[in-house]
């Protein structure tokens, strides 16, 4: 039996929730993948493989009104927040109803009317952005609360230690997670930074930190709701390391050849997705029809979601040219 | 109308938008209980309190980071950076994040980032610089530089209304140098409207910032030699305001542009391209530019006058301008 | 004489330099194990070892500073960015550090920044820019933007062997699709040099980059009807070179500036700017611009063809100017 | 008795040289202040004050051919290095005889004749670059290090953290300083950051740290000395925070309100010249005749020093336009 349901105390909806946004995270970045090896989707395709349930996870966690200052394979966390995957199939095709209607692609979806920030290539960005959400939030006394998230690389960018640093010093309400995949593109972690635990980062900052097994999504949805609690009651920020592992290329087009083959083998039998069911299953919390249905539905939103994506109209070009600014000063005089 | 200084102006306009709304919060190096390297808000922690006022730690990318993500939820943040220069730190944050949150993802960015900058004061090359052409090649930032009192108080207030990252460039020099009417109502000055500081008819010179003074005192000069210059004060330098170049163009026919900005890559170049694109056959004579040269600020007196544009410089090109 | 890639001409580059030279050595986010994001340095960490091919944190900031840390006691290393776009976060130390450590106390700073650059390969605001915007206004830094195989190679070594900081603009577009003939003797080709791409007679179209080949398929098109345009590649960015700029202006009269890089501010302004101030009565007509417009890069395929500069845009500038 | 001498290896001399570069840098200090407030120095004044130890006792540490990578209160380093006060006079002064021909002014002091990377104003820019050169020695195989110092708020710095994980990944012979002087400017250091010891930054990169009296110049030469050769042997970087406390305000012009006169008042009572005198005399290693022959060989250098600055001739206006390249491109030739 897994320790999975070891004091836990998750609503058996919540947990049947979560397993849907695994299933459909996974499916969703598959069929992107896919698509992608067809030419229908141009540029790169980054999938969160492997590491789902972080993302889920700490997702799942959030009341409606917080804030999720995302990273690149935090597909889990879109879906969650309700971003839909038409929208989100449709962003990936450049179509006009896509989440940022063309003007970006793949992976960088934000959305504020769900409570997410976009993120901004440039790893860590996100970091001192989601630390101004919470001071927002501070500043106003409301009792809400920023998550936000990393790759185990981003944390040796100088943002991430700023972001750490100010949250820590004005005990804002933030949890900071990083998704330790272990490797950053080609980079492993011994060469990435010298210290064994990525949560030891934290003590720079006196700031609380913990370990989770990336790969439970139970693990990481209580660890997540554990320091929302401590952070909406003025405690301040937490750090929160989620144990996991990049199971495709860094992209793509990246054949990891790189990573040791043992190492793949080994965190498959942990797949997020067969650990959830395993533990459901095991424990009689559902039955495997009940499993099926999720999944036959999440197939169909799937279809659904790239019919509509294909279906759907580019955006004209002329839109090039427009949403520069909010309040643009005038129309700009033709030059040619 | 009662005079002020352009440190007050600019003191004034942050205390009347922070009693007005209260979305209106400043962050930055020694703001709080200090009131600034420059003494910009002294007195405000005592009115606003530590959060309204907040003294960050030393981290420019971190503070205007946050900016934004405050800026996203709701607030109007104005970052003080303690000087211009060390903008530099937060270069990724301003023209990756705010600069393209809202043509990416329709998510406006209402930050304002006040920078101290300038020379004339000797602060060498970390605190002398004119850093607009750090930023003057980012579409989705707006850029204003006021030279008056009334400009400073008036752009900043719009400044923090708008919807966009403004980049607001104050200048050192001007701080307790200048003074000059300023309404105790409320008012605004548009962004992305320049204003002519002179009329003239014998020849355009196109500036902002503390150059407009420089220029003011050669035009004064140039006066008594019979030459009647118009100067245009820009006071919004991203995006330009074209018609008011155009206008004054087609008006004189002739073009001196002046910044104290180094020369390669500066305003002046793009305000001369668009003159050349636009105006081409209204144009007497060449477009001449009277900048700083292509060096780091020195620190050096006599290294620092040479650096900084003078009248006799603005004076010289008008005369050759004139003679052409 | 054999073709190459202008990705092999960079390779070839790196390695004779690597081999002729022990102070030369790459640092950058997987450049050893892995060969670079696009395997420009494929094979070096085998060659040259874990050190000279140094595989660093995600840190642009941290590694451009060691760079040029190194630079000050004799290395000369070379920087790769992942993505040019990333080098926003090491702007601080090139601008601040690199660029006036010479001017300001007398040490040079031999390091390149290899920057690969530029849109047309689907990749959004963060994976296109280009951003030699950032650093033209910068003096004491160099910028050079090679079009050609021959180029890329040439100007690779030149600015390893220079002794100042050289921001090298690699166009990623061009790294497989262009192939030209590139010798296997030692070459250079020198920083500050253009060249005459196409020699001509009607009209002068100036350019860098990847738009040299949309220009030279232009050129192409209007020679077909009559059009002799001359194309000068700038090679070198900062400093531009004035000299081939005034010449072909004073040969042909008519100047059209093409770049990727977004209009206001950009690289055709200064050049503008320039040819008006020292070539106003050569000037048959005003000096278009052919750029990318005042936006982020956008991602969907329409919106980012709009948004680079094409050949037909190129040819109706030119027939523009042709008519004026 | 003081701690000072105990289990102390410094040799007679190097304690007496120490002592002189203290007051060298105290008084060529006071001096330049004097010279600030009647007008002469133009611009601002910083000094080391009540700080002096610190660099003085990390520079004395280093050996000949290693580097020191600096920040703005390190004119003990500076002098130790062997820059003269004469060129550091004129410096200030803005004279060509100066360090910079005037092209720089006050604190930003380098020269590679005398292994001192110059100051960046933007803090802990220096850490970085300090970094590279302790990667060149390890690439060449030298036996160097490299010191690089920073204040207590430049530890907040992103710049500070790249730094610090590039040098504990590649184990970079270099020994990192933190100037905690208790403020940055007028922010305390608990405004600084959650911590209690600046020292507690370092674990985040798993590198040993080391806190020492800022104030005692034996105890930093000691542990500096201890570190380098930790460095030279291939162990790796250390970060040694030196507590001490800044006597004046941040510059000339702030008086420092914000500071609790009776931190000032403990802290006076434990300044570093004090403290070396006091030790020096009580442990009969000297006698004062011998002190007061140093402090006036002292006087007597910096008198000249005024002297030879005052009486250098300013930089050429020409040579504002010199300098900027290493290698110039051509004659930028004469736009108007
Ligand atoms: C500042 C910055 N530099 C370089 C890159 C290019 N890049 C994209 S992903 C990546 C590796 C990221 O590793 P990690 O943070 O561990 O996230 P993971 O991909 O493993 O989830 C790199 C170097 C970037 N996005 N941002
Ligand atoms: C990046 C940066 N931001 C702001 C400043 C302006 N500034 C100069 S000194 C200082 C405080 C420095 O504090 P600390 O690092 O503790 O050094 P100390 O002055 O106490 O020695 C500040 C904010 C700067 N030099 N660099
Ligand atoms: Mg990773
Ligand atoms: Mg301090």
């Amino acid at each position: 039996m897994l320790e999975y349901g070891e004091d836990m105390d998750i609503k058996r909806d919540d947990l049947l929730q979560m397993y849907y946004y695994l299933r459909l995270t996974r499916r969703l970045e598959e069929r992107i993948t896919s698509l992608y090896h067809q030419g229908k989707i141009l540029g790169g395709a980054w999938t969160s493989n492997g590491t789902e349930a972080v993302s889920v996870g700490y997702a799942y966690a959030l009341e409606k009104n917080d804030i999720a200052a995302t990273y690149f394979r935090d597909m889990g966390a879109f879906l969650v927040r309700g971003i839909s995957p038409k929208r989100i199939m449709a962003h990936y095709l450049g179509k006009k109803t896509g989440v940022s209607g063309g003007k970006d692609g793949n992976v960088h979806i934000g959305d504020l009317n769900h409570g997410v920030f976009g993120f901004p290539s440039h790893l860590a960005d996100n970091y001192p952005v989601g630390t101004g959400a919470a001071l927002a939030f501070m500043i106003r006394g409301e009792k809400k609360v920023v998550a936000a998230c990393t790759g185990d690389g981003g944390t040796s960018r100088g943002d991430f230690h700023e972001a750490m640093n100010l949250a820590s010093v004005r005990k804002l309400p933030i949890v900071f997670f990083c998704n330790n995949n272990q490797y950053a593109y080609s980079t492993p972690l011994r060469m990435q930074m010298a210290i064994k635990d990525v949560a030891e980062r934290a003590l720079a900052y006196g700031m609380p930190n913990k370990i989770v097994d990336g790969n439970n999504v139970a693990a990481v949805y209580t660890a997540a709701k554990e320091a929302y609690e401590y952070a909406r009651n003025g405690g301040g920020p937490t750090f929160i390391e989620c144990k996991t592992m990049r199971m495709h290329g860094h992209s793509e087009h990246d054949s990891a050849k790189y990573v040791p083959r043992e190492l793949l083998e080994e965190w498959k039998k942990k797949d997020p997705i067969l650990t959830i069911e395993k533990f459901l299953l095991e424990n009689n919390i559902t039955k495997k029809e009940e499993l099926d249905d999720i999944d036959a539905r999440v197939e169909e939103e799937i279809d659904e979601a790239e019919r509509f994506a294909i279906e759907s109209p580019f955006p004209d070009p002329e839109e090039t040219f427009t949403g520069v600014y909010a309040t643009p000063v005038e129309a700009d005089e033709n030059v040619m | 109308m009662r005079e002020i200084s352009y440190l007050e102006a600019i003191r004034e306009a942050l205390d009347e938008e922070m009693t007005r709304d209260p979305s209106v919060f400043i962050l930055g190096e020694d703001v709080g209980v200090y009131g600034g390297a420059f003494r910009i808000t002294e007195g405000f922690y005592e009115k606003y309190g530590e959060l309204r006022v907040l003294d960050t730690p030393l981290s420019e990318s971190g503070f205007t980071g946050a900016a934004i993500g405050a800026s996203l939820v709701g607030m109007r943040p104005v970052v003080e950076m303690q000087f211009a220069d060390f903008i530099s730190c937060a270069f990724d944050q301003i023209v990756n994040v705010a600069a393209k949150n809202h043509y990416r993802w329709g998510a406006a960015t209402p930050i304002v980032i006040r920078a101290p900058y300038g020379g004339n004061i000797h602060g060498g090359a970390f605190h002398s610089q004119s850093i607009e052409g750090f930023f003057f090649n980012v579409p989705g930032l707006k850029i204003v530089a006021p030279s008056t009192a009334y400009d400073a108080k008036g752009l900043l207030i719009a400044s923090i209304r708008d919807n966009d990252p403004v980049i607001y460039c104050e200048h050192k020099y001007l701080y307790r140098r200048i003074k000059d009417p300023v309404p105790e109502e409320e008012y605004t000055v548009p962004i992305g409207k320049a204003r002519v500081a002179l009329e003239g008819k014998d020849i355009s010179i196109i500036t902002y910032g503390a150059m407009v003074h420089t220029t003011l005192e050669a035009a004064q000069t140039l006066k008594e030699d019979g030459i009647s210059c118009e100067i245009i004060d820009l006071r919004t330098i991203l995006p330009l305001d074209k018609n008011s170049i155009f206008t004054t163009v087609k008006k004189t026919n002739k073009v001196v542009i002046v910044h104290e900005q180094t020369k390669t890559g500066g305003v002046g170049a793009e305000i001369s391209a668009l003159i050349n694109e636009q105006c081409f056959e209204y144009l007497d004579g060449p477009v001449f530019r009277v900048t700083a040269p292509d060096t780091p600020v020195p620190y050096s007196a006599p290294l620092e006058e040479t650096f900084i544009p003078k009248a006799e410089d603005v004076i010289s090109a008008v005369e050759k301008l004139m003679r052409y």
